[in-house]
C-alpha cells in the first residue's frame, strides 16, 4: 500500500498558551478517536474501536496532569508523529497490538506474591526479567 | 530513605592535634610552634590562601587547589621529608623546596608548575624508578599506584643512569595473612612504618640498613600483629605491600564501587565495597574525620571473603535431625504451623536480636512479636533477655556520648572493662593519637591488655571501680583535675554479674562531678558498644519487660543470633533462626531462613555514637535469600498480624515514628545535659539496690579476628587467628621457616 | 519546583502515605540544596542562582515508569585512600541501588555476571551537587543527597617530630 | 659498598631450576640487613652486661634527660659489642632496648644503619683495611691483598679459620697522611708497606701487640724527609722586641 510521505503532515508548531496547548491536544485526541475504526480496519486487529478508543483515551489520561507547555508540546509533536504512522500504515500489526494497544496496568499483587516469586517490588521490576 | 539529612546537628571541628603536649610547667620557650591560632597568607600560583599559622607548605598548596604529587607525605601521618617529590618553588629560594617539609611562610611566593618545578621532580622520579622493577603487569597496585600515576606526568621514558651490578633486589618479608609484601618494590617513602609506630602503635616495623641498602622491616623474624596492619596495604604508594587475600584476583578499574557502612563492630566505620560480578571483591575504608578517619579495621577490611562461606541460600526445614531445603511458602507455613503446634501465648513468644541484625528488621521485628502479644524481646548477648541494667529510655545511658571524634579533646579518659583495641580498633586508634598527641591519661578497669597507649591499671573488678570514685589513687585524682574526663564503660560490664553495681557507682559519681562531666559542650559518660545492632535495637527499644523476662519461651526467633547459648533454649521450643550464615544459630533452628548479608542490603546501621548509617547493598543476596524486613513483613502476613508497611520507605516512616534519629542520617543528635542527667538518676535509682560478687571483668573479645558469622566464615579471618592468637615463640627457625621466607 | 510538585502530587495520590514523606523531603531537600555553598569567603561578591526551570523530562524521555520509584543516590565519592590523588572526588555522581531480584546473577556458561537491570551500569557524573539534583528532579527520580563529609586536617609541621617534650616521651619517632 | 662486605653472606645458596623472567641481573645487598635466627645468634642467648659495664652504662645514661635516655643507644651498644667479644648479636641488641625502654626495633635500625656495628661474629683481631682514595693512591691495594695473602688467602669480610682474624676493607678512617693504613681493634697502623704489614699480622697472630701508629719511623706525620721548614731554633721571649721589653 502506497502512501503520500506528506499525508497527516503536521508542520512543527509551538503552543501560544496553554489554551492553545490545551486545544491542540484535543485536536489531536479527536483525531485518534475518529480514526479507531479505521485502525482495527487497517491493520486486521481483533478488536473493537471502542478499546481502541479506551487505550487512546488511557495514553492521554497518563498525561493529563503535565502542565509545562513545552513538555506537551513535545507530547503533542510525538503523538502527532504517532498518529501519522499508524494512519498511513507505516506499522506493522505487532507496534500497534504490542505496544500502542497494550494494557498500561499490571495485575495488582500482594507483598506476599511478590516476596514468593522473589521478583523485586512491582515499582522496581527489571524489565527483562519478563515477569508481568 | 529520602529524609532530609540536617547538617546543623554536625559537630563542629573537633580536637586539632595543633594542641600537641603542653604541660603546664616548664615549658620552654623555643618549643612554642605549637601556639597555632592565628592565620596566615602566602601567594600560590599567583592565588592567594589563608592557612593556619604552622602549617606545611604542602597544605597550603592544597588549599590553593594546586596539587602536588607526593610519596611520604600522608595527611594523617607525621611528615617524614624523605620522598622530594613535592618540590615547589618558592620565590627567593636559590633550590626548589620539599613543600611538605617547609613551613608555610607569611608572604612567600610559591609556584607549584614552573620549568624548574618539573624538572626537579622529573629528577626525582628517575631516581626512584632506578631501582623500582618494571612489573606494572603482574602488580596488584597497578591501576591505582601513585607511582604509576606520576610517572606518566614526571617520569621519562627510558633512564639515564644503570647500575651496573643490577637493580637494586630486596628480600620479601613476611607480615602475616593480611599483606603481602614486594620488597623490590618499595621507594622507602617509610608511610608503613611511621602507620604502625603512630597509629596502630605496634612500634615493630622500621628501617634497616642504610643508603641503597635500606629496607623496610622488623629485622627479626615476625609478623605485624596489628589490628590495624590492613591500612598499610592502601598507605603504600606502590605495590610493595598489598593485600594477600585480594592478590591477583581483580583489577581496579573493574570494580564497581559502593559506598557501605561496616557492620564487624559497633564504630560504623565507612566502608567501600568493591565488587565484581556478584562478588565482592574487596573492602576498601572511605574517608570519614567523624567516624573512622582513613582507617579500617583488619576484620572490616578482610573478612568479606567470610560472604561466600557457609551461607544459607534456601529456606531450611529441619525434618528429624537434617535440614531439607524448602521454598519460602512451605518454610513460612512451617513457621506458622510450629507457633501454632508449641501453643506459645504472649509472653511465651521470644525474639532475639543479634549482632548483624540491621534496624529496619529489628523494627520489623519488634513490632511483628508485639503484634503477636508479646514483650520478650531480647539482644544477643549474656543475660540479654533481661532488660539491660542502663535502661533504654535515655539514650545518653547506653550511647557514646562525646561522639568518636569528641575523643580528642578528652584529657582523662577511664576504660571499665573494655578493650577498645578489639572491640572498636578505629576508635581506639583514636584515643592513641589523642594521647601521644595531648598530656591525656588514661585509666583502666578490668582485664590486662595492650592497648597501644600507656594507662593507669587500677584494678580488675568492682573494687577498683568503689575505689575510684572514692577518690582513691593517683589517677582518681589526675581524673578529677581534668578539664573534660571521660567514662567509657565497656558493652561487657551490662552482661556482668556486678554490671548494675558498676554502673550505679559510676553514673553516681557523673552525678557528683556533673560540672565537668555534664556539661552543656561535654557529656563525659558513654558506654562503647560492640556489636553493629545494639545501639539501634536500645533505640528502638527492643528489650524485654522484667515480666517477660521471666517467662521460659516456647517460640524463639533468632535474628541474626549466633552466640545464644545452646542450653538456654528448651528442647520443645520452636526455633526460627533467620540470617545469612549457617552458624551457631542455625543450628539450633527448627526452620532457617535466609536473610542478606550487609553488603547486600541497603539498610540502616547505628553506631554506638547513635549515629545513623545508610549502608547500601553491593551485590545481590545469594540463592532465595531476601532483604531481612521482607521476611519478617512476609511471615507477619503468614502469622495473620499483617505489618502495615509494603516498601523499605513505609517502614522508615515508621522508624520516624519511633525515632526520627534512626532515619536523620550521618548525624548524631547529642543529649541534652538535663535529659542526660535525668536518665542518670533513673539508672541510679534502678540500681540502688544491685549486689555485687566482686568478679573479675574479663574482656568480651577473646580472639579480636572471630566474632561475628561473617567473620567466623572467613578463610583470611581463621589464618589471622593462627597467625596472630598462636604462641608467638620466637626462637631457631627451622630451613623450612626460612625458605618461606624467600617464597 | 511547584510545577514539578503539583504534578507529581497528583499523578501518585493512589501511593502509601510513605511517599508523600518522600514527596516532601525530596522537596525539603532540593530547596536546601539551591542555597549557596557555605565556603564561600566572606569577601567574595556572591550572585544568587538563576532560578532553575526543572522541565519535566521523564514525560516526554520515553523512559519506562518504573525508573520513576527507583530512588537514586546522589553523593561525591570519597577519594581513593589507595591513592593520593583526588581523582573522581570532586564530581557528584548519581547511581541507582541494585534490584536484589534481577539485578545479577552468574552467568551459568561463562561465569560472567549477567543482569536483568538495565540501569546497573549506569553511573552519571555532574559538576556540582545542584546539577545532579536537577537532572533528578528532570527525570522525577526520587533522590537521597548523600552529605559529602568534611575533612578536617590539623596543621602539620615537620618541626613537630623533633619538638622537645619534657614528660615522658608517649612515641619514640623514626624516619 | 665495601664497608660493609665484611658479614659472611648466609643467604642458602638457590638454584634456579627455571628461567627467570627479568633480563637484569638483581643486585642483592652485600650485608644482611634482616636477622636470622642460628646457632650463634638468636634472641635466646643470654646476653648481661657486666657489673663494671652497667655502671659506665648508667653514667653514659645519666648525661641526657631522662626522657631521652633513648640518645645513649650508640654508646650503649657500642659497649655491648666490646663485652660480646667485639660483635652486637641481637641479645646484645635486646639488652640495649631494655635498658633504654625503647622498642627493640628503633635499637635495631641503629645497629644496621651504623657500619661499625658487626652484626655477625669476628675473629679475634679486626683488621680493617682502609682503601679509599688517599690511601689507595699510596698504595692500599697492595696492603689488601698483602694481609689478605698473609692471612691464608681469605677475601675481605671473611674470617681466617682459627678465627684469629677477619679482614674487612673500610672506607676512610682519617689518617690519609699516613696513608696506606689499616685498623686493628682500635689500634692504627700507618705508613704501611708490604713487609711491615706483615709483620704487624705476625705479631697479632703470635699474641704480641705491636706498636700502634707510623710504622716507618715517623712520629707522627711529619715529612719523612725531615722538616723542610722550622728548622732553626726558635727564638725566645723577648727576642726581636723594642729595647724596653728585652
Amino acid at each position: 500500500m502506497t502512501t503520500i510521505p506528506s499525508r497527516l503532515a503536521r508542520p512543527t508548531q509551538l503552543s501560544a498558551s496553554i489554551t492553545d496547548a490545551r486545544k491542540r491536544s484535543i485536536q489531536l485526541y479527536r483525531d485518534w478517536y475518529r480514526s479507531a475504526p479505521e485502525i482495527v480496519q487497517l491493520y486486521a486487529l481483533n478488536v473493537s474501536p471502542a478499546y481502541v478508543r479506551h487505550c487512546i483515551r488511557e495514553r492521554f489520561e497518563a498525561n493529563r496532569y503535565v502542565t509545562d507547555q513545552r513538555a506537551i508540546d513535545v507530547l503533542l509533536l510525538k503523538w502527532r508523529q504517532e498518529y501519522q504512522e499508524t494512519v498511513n500504515c507505516w506499522k506493522q500489526r505487532d507496534h500497534v497490538e504490542g505496544i500502542l494497544l497494550a494494557p498500561q496496568h499490571r495485575p495488582q499483587r500482594s507483598f506476599l506474591q511478590k516476596f514468593y516469586e522473589g521478583r523485586d517490588e512491582d515499582a522496581v521490576r527489571p524489565a527483562a526479567t519478563g515477569a508481568i | 530513605m529520602l529524609r532530609l539529612v540536617s547538617t546543623a546537628s554536625r559537630p563542629s571541628s573537633a580536637g586539632r592535634l595543633g594542641k600537641t603536649a603542653v604541660p603546664p610547667k616548664g615549658r620552654r620557650a623555643f618549643a612554642s610552634t605549637s601556639a597555632k591560632h592565628a592565620d596566615i597568607s602566602l601567594t600560590v600560583d599567583g592565588k592567594e590562601v589563608t592557612v593556619p599559622q604552622g602549617s606545611a607548605l604542602i597544605q597550603a598548596c592544597e588549599a590553593a587547589g594546586a596539587t602536588i604529587p607526593r610519596f611520604c607525605y600522608h595527611d594523617r601521618l607525621a611528615i617524614a621529608g624523605n620522598c622530594r617529590m613535592c618540590l615547589v618553588e618558592v620565590e627567593r629560594s636559590p633550590k626548589p623546596v620539599a613543600s611538605c617539609a617547609m613551613p608555610a611562610m607569611p608572604g612567600s611566593k610559591v609556584w607549584t608548575n614552573t620549568p624548574l618545578v618539573h624538572e626537579a621532580r622529573e629528577g626525582v622520579m628517575e631516581f626512584l624508578l632506578a631501582n623500582h622493577p618494571l612489573d606494572c603487569p603482574i602488580c596488584d597496585q597497578g591501576g591505582e599506584c601513585d607511582l604509576q600515576d606520576q610517572s606518566m606526568r614526571y617520569g621519562s621514558d627510558r633512564s639515564r643512569f644503570h647500575e651496573i651490578t643490577g637493580k637494586r633486589a630486596v628480600e620479601d618479608k613476611n607480615l602475616g595473612p593480611l599483606v603481602k609484601t614486594s620488597m623490590n618494590r618499595c621507594i622507602q617513602c617509610t608511610r608503613c612504618v611511621r602507620f604502625a609506630n603512630e597509629v596502630a602503635g605496634v612500634e615493630d616495623l622500621g628501617t634497616t640498613g642504610r643508603g641503597n641498602d635500606m629496607q623496610i622491616g622488623m629485622y627479626v623474624e615476625k609478623t605485624m600483629n596489628s589490628e590495624l596492619s590492613g591500612n598499610v596495604v592502601d598507605l603504600c604508594p606502590v605495590g610493595a605491600l598489598t593485600s594477600k587475600p585480594y592478590a591477583f584476583h581483580a583489577r581496579p578499574w573493574e570494580l564497581k564501587n559502593t559506598e557501605s557502612i561496616d557492620v564487624t563492630d559497633a564504630v560504623g566505620s565507612n566502608i567501600r565495597v568493591d565488587s565484581r560480578g556478584v562478588r565482592v571483591m574487596r573492602v576498601q575504608p572511605r574517608t570519614n574525620d567523624d567516624v573512622n578517619e582513613e582507617w579500617i579495621s583488619d576484620k572490616a577490611r578482610y573478612a568479606y571473603d567470610g560472604l561466600t562461606f557457609q551461607r544459607l541460600t534456601a529456606p531450611l526445614i529441619k525434618q528429624g535431625d537434617r535440614f531439607v531445603a524448602a521454598t519460602w511458602e512451605e518454610a513460612l507455613s512451617a513457621i506458622a504451623d510450629g507457633l501454632a503446634k508449641t501453643g506459645a501465648q504472649g509472653d511465651e513468644i521470644q525474639a532475639i536480636a543479634g549482632h548483624l541484625a540491621d534496624t529496619e528488621s529489628l523494627v520489623a521485628l519488634k513490632d511483628l512479636i508485639n503484634c503477636l502479644g508479646s514483650d520478650n524481646l531480647a539482644t544477643d548477648q549474656l543475660g540479654g533477655t533481661a532488660p539491660p541494667v542502663h535502661g533504654v529510655d535515655v539514650r545518653s545511658n547506653y550511647l557514646f556520648n562525646p561522639t568518636i571524634p569528641g575523643i580528642e579533646q578528652a584529657d582523662a579518659i577511664l576504660l571499665v572493662g573494655t578493650n577498645p583495641r578489639h572491640e572498636a580498633a578505629v576508635l581506639n586508634s583514636r584515643i592513641r593519637k589523642s594521647w601521644l598527641h595531648t598530656t591525656l591519661e588514661v585509666g583502666f578497669i578490668g582485664e590486662r591488655v595492650d592497648t597501644a597507649y600507656g594507662y593507669d591499671y587500677l584494678g580488675q573488678d568492682i573494687k577498683a571501680v568503689q575505689e575510684f570514685v572514692a577518690g582513691k589513687g593517683e589517677f582518681a585524682a589526675k581524673f578529677k583535675a581534668a578539664k573534660k574526663p571521660l567514662i567509657i564503660i565497656g558493652s561487657a560490664i551490662s552482661e556482668h554479674p556486678d554490671g548494675a553495681s558498676v554502673y550505679n557507682q559510676l553514673a553516681s559519681y557523673v552525678q557528683t562531678h556533673k560540672n565537668k562531666l555534664l556539661t552543656p559542650e561535654w557529656n563525659g559518660f558513654s558506654v562503647l558498644q560492640r556489636a553493629a545492632s545494639r545501639s539501634a535495637a536500645y533505640d528502638i527499644g527492643f528489650v524485654s519487660s522484667a515480666k517477660a523476662a521471666k517467662t521460659t519461651p516456647k517460640f524463639i526467633y533468632l535474628l541474626n543470633a549466633d552466640e545464644v547459648d545452646p542450653k538456654s533454649i528448651s528442647k520443645d521450643a520452636f526455633v526460627v533462626y533467620q540470617g545469612h550464615h549457617g552458624d551457631l544459630g542455625a543450628q539450633l533452628a527448627d526452620v532457617c531462613l535466609p536473610g542478606a548479608a550487609y553488603t547486600e542490603k541497603s539498610t540502616t546501621w547505628v553506631n554506638t555514637e547513635g549515629r545513623a548509617q545508610l549502608g547500601s547493598a553491593a551485590v545481590p543476596p545469594p540463592g532465595a535469600s531476601r532483604d531481612d524486613w521482607k521476611i519478617i513483613r512476609a511471615l507477619s502476613e503468614v502469622l495473620n498480624v499483617q505489618l502495615p508497611y509494603e516498601d523499605v520507605l513505609a517502614l522508615r516512616d515508621r522508624m520516624w515514628e519511633i525515632s526520627p534519629t534512626l532515619v536523620r542520617y550521618d548525624a548524631v543528635e547529642s543529649t541534652s545535659p538535663d535529659v542526660a542527667l535525668a536518665g542518670l538518676k533513673v539508672l541510679v535509682e534502678s540500681t540502688k539496690k544491685a549486689a555485687f560478687k566482686g568478679l573479675p571483668f574479663e574482656k568480651p573479645i577473646k580472639n579480636f579476628y572471630m566474632t561475628d558469622p561473617i567473620s567466623r566464615a572467613s578463610v583470611t579471618m581463621a589464618q589471622c587467628t593462627r597467625a596472630f592468637t598462636g604462641d608467638q615463640e620466637s626462637g631457631i627457625s627451622d630451613e623450612k621457616g626460612l625458605q618461606a621466607a624467600f617464597a | 519546583m511547584s510545577l514539578l510538585n503539583a504534578w507529581k502530587q497528583a499523578a501518585l495520590t493512589s501511593r502509601s502515605t510513605g511517599l508523600k514523606h518522600l514527596i516532601t523531603s525530596t522537596r525539603l531537600v532540593s530547596s536546601e540544596s539551591s542555597s549557596t555553598p557555605a565556603n564561600k569567603k566572606s569577601g567574595e561578591i556572591v550572585t544568587p542562582e538563576a532560578p532553575r526551570d526543572v522541565l519535566v523530562a521523564d514525560v516526554i524521555s520515553g523512559a519506562p515508569t518504573e525508573l520513576r520509584h527507583r530512588p537514586v543516590r546522589i553523593y561525591q565519592p570519597t577519594r581513593n585512600t589507595m591513592q593520593s590523588g583526588s581523582g573522581k572526588s570532586e564530581r557528584w555522581r548519581i547511581d541507582f541501588d541494585i534490584l536484589p531480584g534481577g539485578g545479577r546473577w552468574e552467568n551459568p556458561l561463562m561465569g560472567w555476571a549477567s543482569s536483568a537491570d538495565y540501569m546497573q551500569g549506569t553511573r552519571l557524573s555532574f559538576r556540582s551537587k545542584e546539577d545532579a539534583v536537577h537532572f533528578a528532579e528532570k527525570q522525577g527520580w526520587d533522590y537521597y543527597i548523600q552529605q559529602t563529609t568534611v575533612k578536617r586536617i590539623p596543621p602539620k609541621n615537620y618541626a613537630e617530630n623533633f619538638l622537645y617534650r619534657p614528660s615522658k616521651l608517649r612515641i619514640l619517632r623514626t624516619k | 659498598m665495601s664497608a660493609i662486605a665484611r658479614l659472611p653472606k648466609t643467604l642458602p645458596s638457590r638454584t634456579y631450576l627455571s628461567r627467570t623472567f627479568s633480563s637484569s641481573l638483581p643486585r642483592k645487598s652485600d650485608a644482611l640487613f634482616v636477622h636470622r635466627d642460628t646457632s650463634y645468634n638468636n634472641p635466646k642467648i643470654p646476653f648481661e652486661f657486666s657489673e663494671e659495664n652497667l655502671k659506665r652504662a648508667t653514667e653514659i645514661i645519666s648525661h641526657y634527660p631522662p626522657q631521652y635516655k633513648k640518645a645513649a643507644v650508640i654508646p650503649l651498644l657500642d659497649l655491648g659489642q666490646r663485652q660480646n667479644k667485639g660483635w652486637t648479636s641481637i641479645s646484645v641488641m635486646n639488652r640495649v632496648a631494655k635498658l633504654l625502654e625503647m622498642p627493640p626495633m628503633r635499637v635495631y635500625e641503629v645497629a644496621t644503619f651504623y657500619t661499625m656495628f658487626n652484626r655477625e661474629p669476628i675473629g679475634e683481631h679486626f683488621v680493617q683495611v682502609c682503601t679509599t682514595t688517599p690511601c689507595m693512591l699510596r698504595g692500599s691495594t697492595d696492603i689488601l691483598h698483602t694481609v689478605c695473602q698473609h692471612l691464608g688467602g681469605i677475601k675481605p669480610g671473611e674470617t681466617t679459620k682459627d678465627r684469629k682474624f677477619t679482614v674487612v676493607e673500610v672506607e676512610c678512617q682519617g689518617a690519609c697522611s699516613n696513608a696506606p693504613m689499616i685498623v686493628v681493634g682500635d689500634d692504627f697502623y700507618e705508613d704501611l708497606t708490604r713487609e711491615t704489614t706483615a709483620k704487624i699480622l705476625d705479631a697479632f697472630a703470635k699474641g704480641e701487640k705491636p706498636k700502634p701508629g707510623p710504622q716507618s719511623g715517623r712520629h707522627t706525620s711529619e715529612n719523612s724527609a725531615g722538616l723542610t721548614a722550622l728548622t732553626s731554633k726558635p727564638y725566645g721571649p723577648g727576642q726581636f722586641c723594642s729595647p724596653e721589653f728585652q
